[in-house]
């Protein structure tokens, strides 16, 4: 019962939603506000149950861990944003959260995407055994790379034969590259419609398994 | 400034292994998501001050203010006020995981969906090749596209095996080049908040 | 031409992804390298390892990351792995719950029994708590596994639903010393402390893998802070749009596969129905034909468009040269 | 000037090679701490023989326990390894015990089936954590399958965990990081200092005012959005910086522009940047303050509206620079249809494609960010452009020189690329 009316429910939904393809009406713009509401509801009540009870108000409750008011007072300057005058305290918790998120992720992000993308790049491009068609991509990989870096390159005009070839190469790879990504996104989209029709036509209609 | 400090901070940390300074980071790990816990209050409070001031004002459509303030807050209540035996809590069945599960999903996966549509008109009224380089771009496209589906292989082999390749080679080679420039801007933003250069950040809070 | 209402081609688009579903064609998949790499890894796991499959996606995207994690738990549960299951948002949270019910929902064909953490804990305090020996003692005890299902899952012994935690980069961190300082409990407050897989799998470092399944960057989070801090071995299950990203981090061999769209699911699907661990392939495998069909309509009208187009000849802009 | 941008990265590359081989160096000692201790455990032979006289008592139990401190640690790591028996028949496992010198009770902190090497490191168990300074005694038991255990004596560890103040395995992470740091503020300082710098032209920009002038000549006027994003991205501030060039030049030229937002605080920095340039271009009278305005939140109302602009007033030139995600594709199709002049610049990958096939102009990833230091000219952005570039050069080179040596070692059949590319290799350590 439960579940028939849900799936009743959100089968008008989802029609409401589709129904902005012919033209803008009340019931779409009903869905799209009520989905903004309830997103944000639903993360105030997660985030309650799932953190703060757990991690500090609970702790709070059987003492000895006072020190979790720090970061809760820290937290609570947050809604100094709305009172005019003292709004510059809530400037702590984001400069707090903000500059050590950087620190944390500055050695990391160093390491994940510089150090071992270059590690990566300099792969032999023939070893004993590889099909040629493994050769072939492995150099189209190598110069490809170089290119497309010479093409993102700034500081020198793109002249001559390094970096006026480089950066034509390079601006055909990096095509290539968003040729791939254009079709990947066009299957992106077809998919999320294929997930909303097997919704429509097999879960509320059960016309299909 | 606390930029500065944390920021420095978190970064030396990263080299001592040493005791204090793993004493430091558990406890930062043990702050920061109750810290960061409290920023829903900023797009709670932001997206409750739009509305209700549309509210008051009658502004156009202001009816509509409702829809997203009342879900808002009954979220919260019917979660973890009201008792189980009114709908409550958030198991299903109750008023909570029905507003989720049969009202928000339906309607973001929908609304994704609708790009489906949009990118077929536009394929029909606007993708060109305009240039040698939009040329590229679609051909690339279209035998990646073709590639990726069962019916690609009803040409041949040779058709799915090429999009493959375009994916692993020079689409790997752009995507690399664009990672480790992405990665510098990323490390080179990082440091100019750190260090105090780059302000906007703070989204002209209090000022 | 080109001014066709676009109302017309909605209705193409929207006809043709509906006709394949009522047809019903299966046109066969063939698996690449990047899928069944992961395939195979999973398929070597067992009842000593552990992985982690993480919702990291709101509902936008459920349409493409559902079908993998629903895909991996299935190939896990199969083979007795543990599995923690994590998400980065909030949203993601719900989706995790959803996927799970799926795996264990009775009306679904070739379902796992769940059997809670109370059902059962009996036996956990007498000290059975080898899978094995478990389902022997569970069953001498008169339990019937139903008609239809694929085995039994514990919760404790052979899934634990953590959910969501903010900052997730840092909880993924905090993990690489401690899953229990992290969650303490999990979601239906049960202590993590009580169940065998994690008595098990303390840290990261005792994790064999770690699937996320995301329609945002926030699946490298797993590599910045899982693999390159203990090695964690990664492998992503990204939306379509996401996917052609990630091929530097599949070359580098930072991530052992991933799974690319609806695409990547009904390989993984086809890959788990030819090893016999399900029955019959799933919802992304069926979707295909539909994708096939939408595709060559796409490929279609961008040819008839640029026909239109340039039959009409370059009318205007041809004094600009324009690159894109 | 000239000289110096290519004489510091490749100082820079010896720099980073040259420390860095000397870790290469200290990692194979990091890594191979076991040989040591095997050798020396085998010294003290008389244990072993002790147990040939008394082989009965069930199983053999293993010989003497060498505890070493981990490097590179918080203090809270061992490394234990241990004598295996001589008779190995019927052991199934090795169960490591550990306790406090001096207290009772053992706790079991490490299981090794019997086929693997009798090593490992303690401490990392979240439950029986190591504390520095702390003296631990260890027991070993040789376990059957039937986990009946047989116990060998009791050894103290000849050392206590202490913690590191530096991590010698992310010496590269450090040189690396620290060259970076390094670059960006040495370019940045020069930037303040008013040195000229060179930044290449970009196709898009130089197509601005050709667009702006033929909006003029069409009598139409110019659209421009600035991305759906907060300032706080970067393609956002980088947006601002162009508009307010491009409003310059419209000023002078008198044409109208439209500027829509959808996040209130770009709105009024937008307003802010527009009414600048017409004060700069001298017309301040031609300021209209309906120009720039403030349309919706919601994403696709967004849309709709800029595509009801664009179908009535029908601009001929549209300008899209900034952050965008799905609604690229809408706005740029409607663009195409009214046959505007389109120039589009945003760094969200997957938008891209869509803008190259549908605009006339595409500023694609870090060319936005170039082309408003390059219009904006100040000197932290060129600075940051700089810095980025030099870090590129000397990625550049690192990946020529791997090429290099890949086609040496193809025809000389050596091993040059393996031994450059072990210093570049970092091991996951933490």
């Amino acid at each position: 019962m439960y579940a028939t009316i849900g799936i009743w429910v959100g089968a008008f939904f989802t029609l409401a939603i589709y129904s902005f393809l012919y033209k803008e009406n009340p019931i779409y713009r009903l869905a799209e506000h009520l989905v903004v509401g309830i997103s944000l509801g639903y993360g105030m009540a997660i985030t309650y149950d799932i953190v703060l009870k757990p991690r500090l108000i609970e702790p709070l409750l059987t003492g000895n861990h006072w020190i979790l008011l720090v970061p809760a007072i820290l937290g609570l300057l947050y809604i100094t944003r709305f009172i005019p005058g003292i709004a510059w305290l809530s400037r702590y918790p984001i400069a707090f959260l903000m500059g050590t998120a950087m620190g944390v992720g500055f050695p990391l992000t160093m390491k994940t995407d510089v150090l071992r993308q270059l590690e990566a790049a300099m792969q032999p491009f023939y070893q004993s055994g590889m099909p040629w068609h493994v050769v072939f991509g492995n150099i189209v990989l190598i110069f490809g790379t170089l290119a497309a870096l010479i093409y993102f390159f700034f500081s020198k005009p793109h002249k001559g034969l390094f970096f006026g070839t480089g950066s034509k190469i390079g601006i055909w790879v990096i095509m290539l590259g968003f040729g791939a990504t254009f079709g990947f996104t066009v299957m992106g989209r077809i998919s999320l419609l294929i997930g909303r029709i097997q919704y429509l036509l097999g879960d509320w209609l059960h016309l299909i398994e | 400034m606390i930029v500065m400090v944390g920021g420095i901070l978190m970064m030396v940390q990263y080299f001592i292994p040493h005791q204090y300074s793993q004493a430091v980071f558990n406890s930062y790990t043990e702050w920061a998501p109750i810290v960061g816990a409290f920023a829903l209050i900023l797009g709670v409070g932001s997206l409750t001050r739009v509305h209700s001031h549309k509210i008051r004002r009658k502004a156009k459509n202001w009816q509509y203010s409702w829809a997203v303030l009342l879900p808002l807050f009954g979220m919260p209540v019917f979660a973890l006020l009201l008792p189980q035996s009114l709908a409550g809590g958030m198991e299903e069945p109750s008023i909570f995981h029905f507003l989720f599960m049969h009202i928000q999903v339906p309607i973001q996966s929908t609304m994704f969906s609708l790009l489906a549509f949009y990118i077929a008109s536009a394929a029909f009224r606007a993708f060109r090749a305009k240039s040698a380089l939009a040329t590229v771009l679609l051909l690339a496209a279209v035998i990646v596209m073709l590639g990726q589906v069962p019916i690609g292989e009803v040409f041949g082999r040779w058709l799915p095996e090429t999009g493959l390749w375009i994916l692993r080679y020079p689409n790997l080679a752009a995507k690399r080049a664009i990672m480790l420039g992405v990665g510098f801007g990323i490390l080179a933003t990082n440091l100019k908040i750190i260090f105090g250069v780059e302000r906007n950040w703070l989204g002209g809070a209090g000022k | 031409m080109l001014n066709l209402d676009r109302r017309w081609i909605f209705l193409a688009i929207g006809v043709v992804s509906i006709i394949p579903f009522l047809v019903g064609i299966g046109m066969p998949i063939s698996t690449t390298a990047e899928v069944e790499s992961i395939f195979d890894y999973v398929n070597g796991l067992d009842k000593n390892d552990a992985i982690f499959i993480s919702f990291d996606y709101a509902p936008g995207t459920q349409a493409e990351n559902t079908p993998m994690g629903v895909a991996v738990m299935r190939h896990a549960f199969y083979n007795d792995v543990p599995v923690f299951i994590t998400s980065y948002f909030p949203l993601g949270h719900g989706m995790a719950i959803e996927g799970l019910n799926y795996v264990t929902n009775p009306a679904v064909p070739g379902f796992y029994q769940r059997v809670s953490f109370e059902e059962w804990a009996v036996f956990r305090e007498a000290g059975i708590t080898d899978k094995d020996e478990l389902v022997i003692a569970w069953e001498n005890d008169g339990n019937v596994l139903p008609e239809g299902a694929m085995g039994w899952v514990f919760e404790g012994r052979d899934f634990a639903m953590l959910g969501y935690a903010p900052l997730f980069h840092l909880v993924i961190l905090g993990m690489t010393a401690s899953i229990e300082a992290q969650y303490p409990q999990d979601i239906y407050e049960n202590q993590l402390y009580e169940m065998p897989m994690l008595r098990e799998h303390k840290s990261l470092r005792e994790i064999s893998l770690a699937l996320t399944t995301a329609g945002s960057s926030a699946c490298r989070s797993w590599i910045v802070y899982g693999r390159e801090k203990v090695g964690l071995p990664v492998a992503f299950g990204v939306t379509a749009v996401m996917a052609t990203d990630y091929f530097p981090y599949i070359q580098s061999g930072q991530i052992i596969g991933q799974m690319g769209g609806l695409r990547g699911a009904a390989e993984y699907e086809v890959l788990l129905a030819e090893n016999g661990i399900t029955a019959s392939t799933d919802k992304a495998f069926r979707g295909m034909d539909v994708q096939s069909a939408a595709h060559m309509l796409i490929i279609l009208l961008i040819i008839m468009g640029n026909i239109a187009f340039f039959a009409g000849g370059f009318h205007k802009k041809t004094a600009m040269k324009g690159r894109g | 000037m000239r000289k110096n941008w290519i004489v510091v990265p490749a100082l820079m590359i010896l720099l980073l090679l040259l420390p860095a081989l000397s870790v290469a160096q200290s990692d194979d000692e990091i890594l191979t701490p076991v040989d040591d201790s095997l050798s020396t455990v085998t010294e003290p032979q008389p244990v072993a023989e002790e147990q040939l006289v008394e082989p009965d008592p069930g199983l053999d139990v293993p010989g003497a326990v060498t505890v070493m401190d981990k490097e590179n640690d918080a203090g809270d790591l061992l490394l234990v390894s241990f004598e295996q028996p001589l008779y190995t028949d019927g052991i199934f496992a090795y169960n490591i015990y550990r306790r406090v010198a001096g207290e009772e009770t053992w706790n079991l902190v490490e299981v090794i089936p019997a086929d693997e090497p009798p090593e490992f490191i303690d401490g990392y168990d979240p439950e029986f954590p190591i504390s520095p300074g702390v003296l631990y005694e260890y027991r070993i038991a040789s376990a059957t399958v039937d986990e009946e255990e047989f116990f060998g004596s009791v050894f103290e560890a000849e050392v206590v965990s202490v913690g590191e103040i530096y991590h010698t395995g992310k010496t590269r992470v450090l040189i690396a990081g620290g060259l970076f740091i390094f670059l960006i503020f040495y370019y940045f300082g020069k930037a303040q200092r008013g040195a000229k710098m060179y930044l290449r032209p970009i196709a898009g920009i130089e197509a601005i005012d050709e667009a702006i002038g033929r909006a003029t000549e069409m009598g139409k006027p110019v659209l421009y959005v600035p991305g759906l994003s907060t300032i706080s991205d970067v393609a956002t501030i980088a947006s601002l910086t162009i508009l307010g060039r491009v409003a310059k030049k419209i000023a002078q030229y008198q044409t109208p522009l439209m500027v829509p937002n959808r996040d209130p605080i770009v709105y009024t920095i937008a307003d802010e940047v527009v009414k600048q340039a017409y004060m700069e271009a001298g017309r301040p009278d031609a300021y209209d303050p309906d120009s720039v305005f403030f349309l919706t939140t919601s994403q696709f109302a967004f849309v709709a509206g800029v595509n009801g602009i664009m179908m009535r007033e029908k601009p001929a030139t549209n300008f899209y620079l900034g952050m965008f995600w799905a609604e690229s594709l809408l706005l740029a199709e409607t663009g195409s249809l009214s046959g505007a002049i389109q120039i589009a610049g945003t760094d969200a990958v997957t938008q891209l494609p869509f803008f190259i096939t549908t605009c006339d102009y595409t500023l694609i990833g870090e060319e936005l960010y170039a082309a408003s230091a390059y219009l904006g000219r100040e000197p932290k952005q060129i600075g940051a452009v700089k810095g980025q570039d030099s870090c590129k050069a000397i990625i550049m080179s690192f990946i020529t020189l791997a090429l290099l040596l890949a086609i040496i070692d193809l025809v000389a059949g050596t091993h040059t690329l393996d031994w450059v590319r072990q210093v570049i290799t970092m091991p996951i350590v933490d």
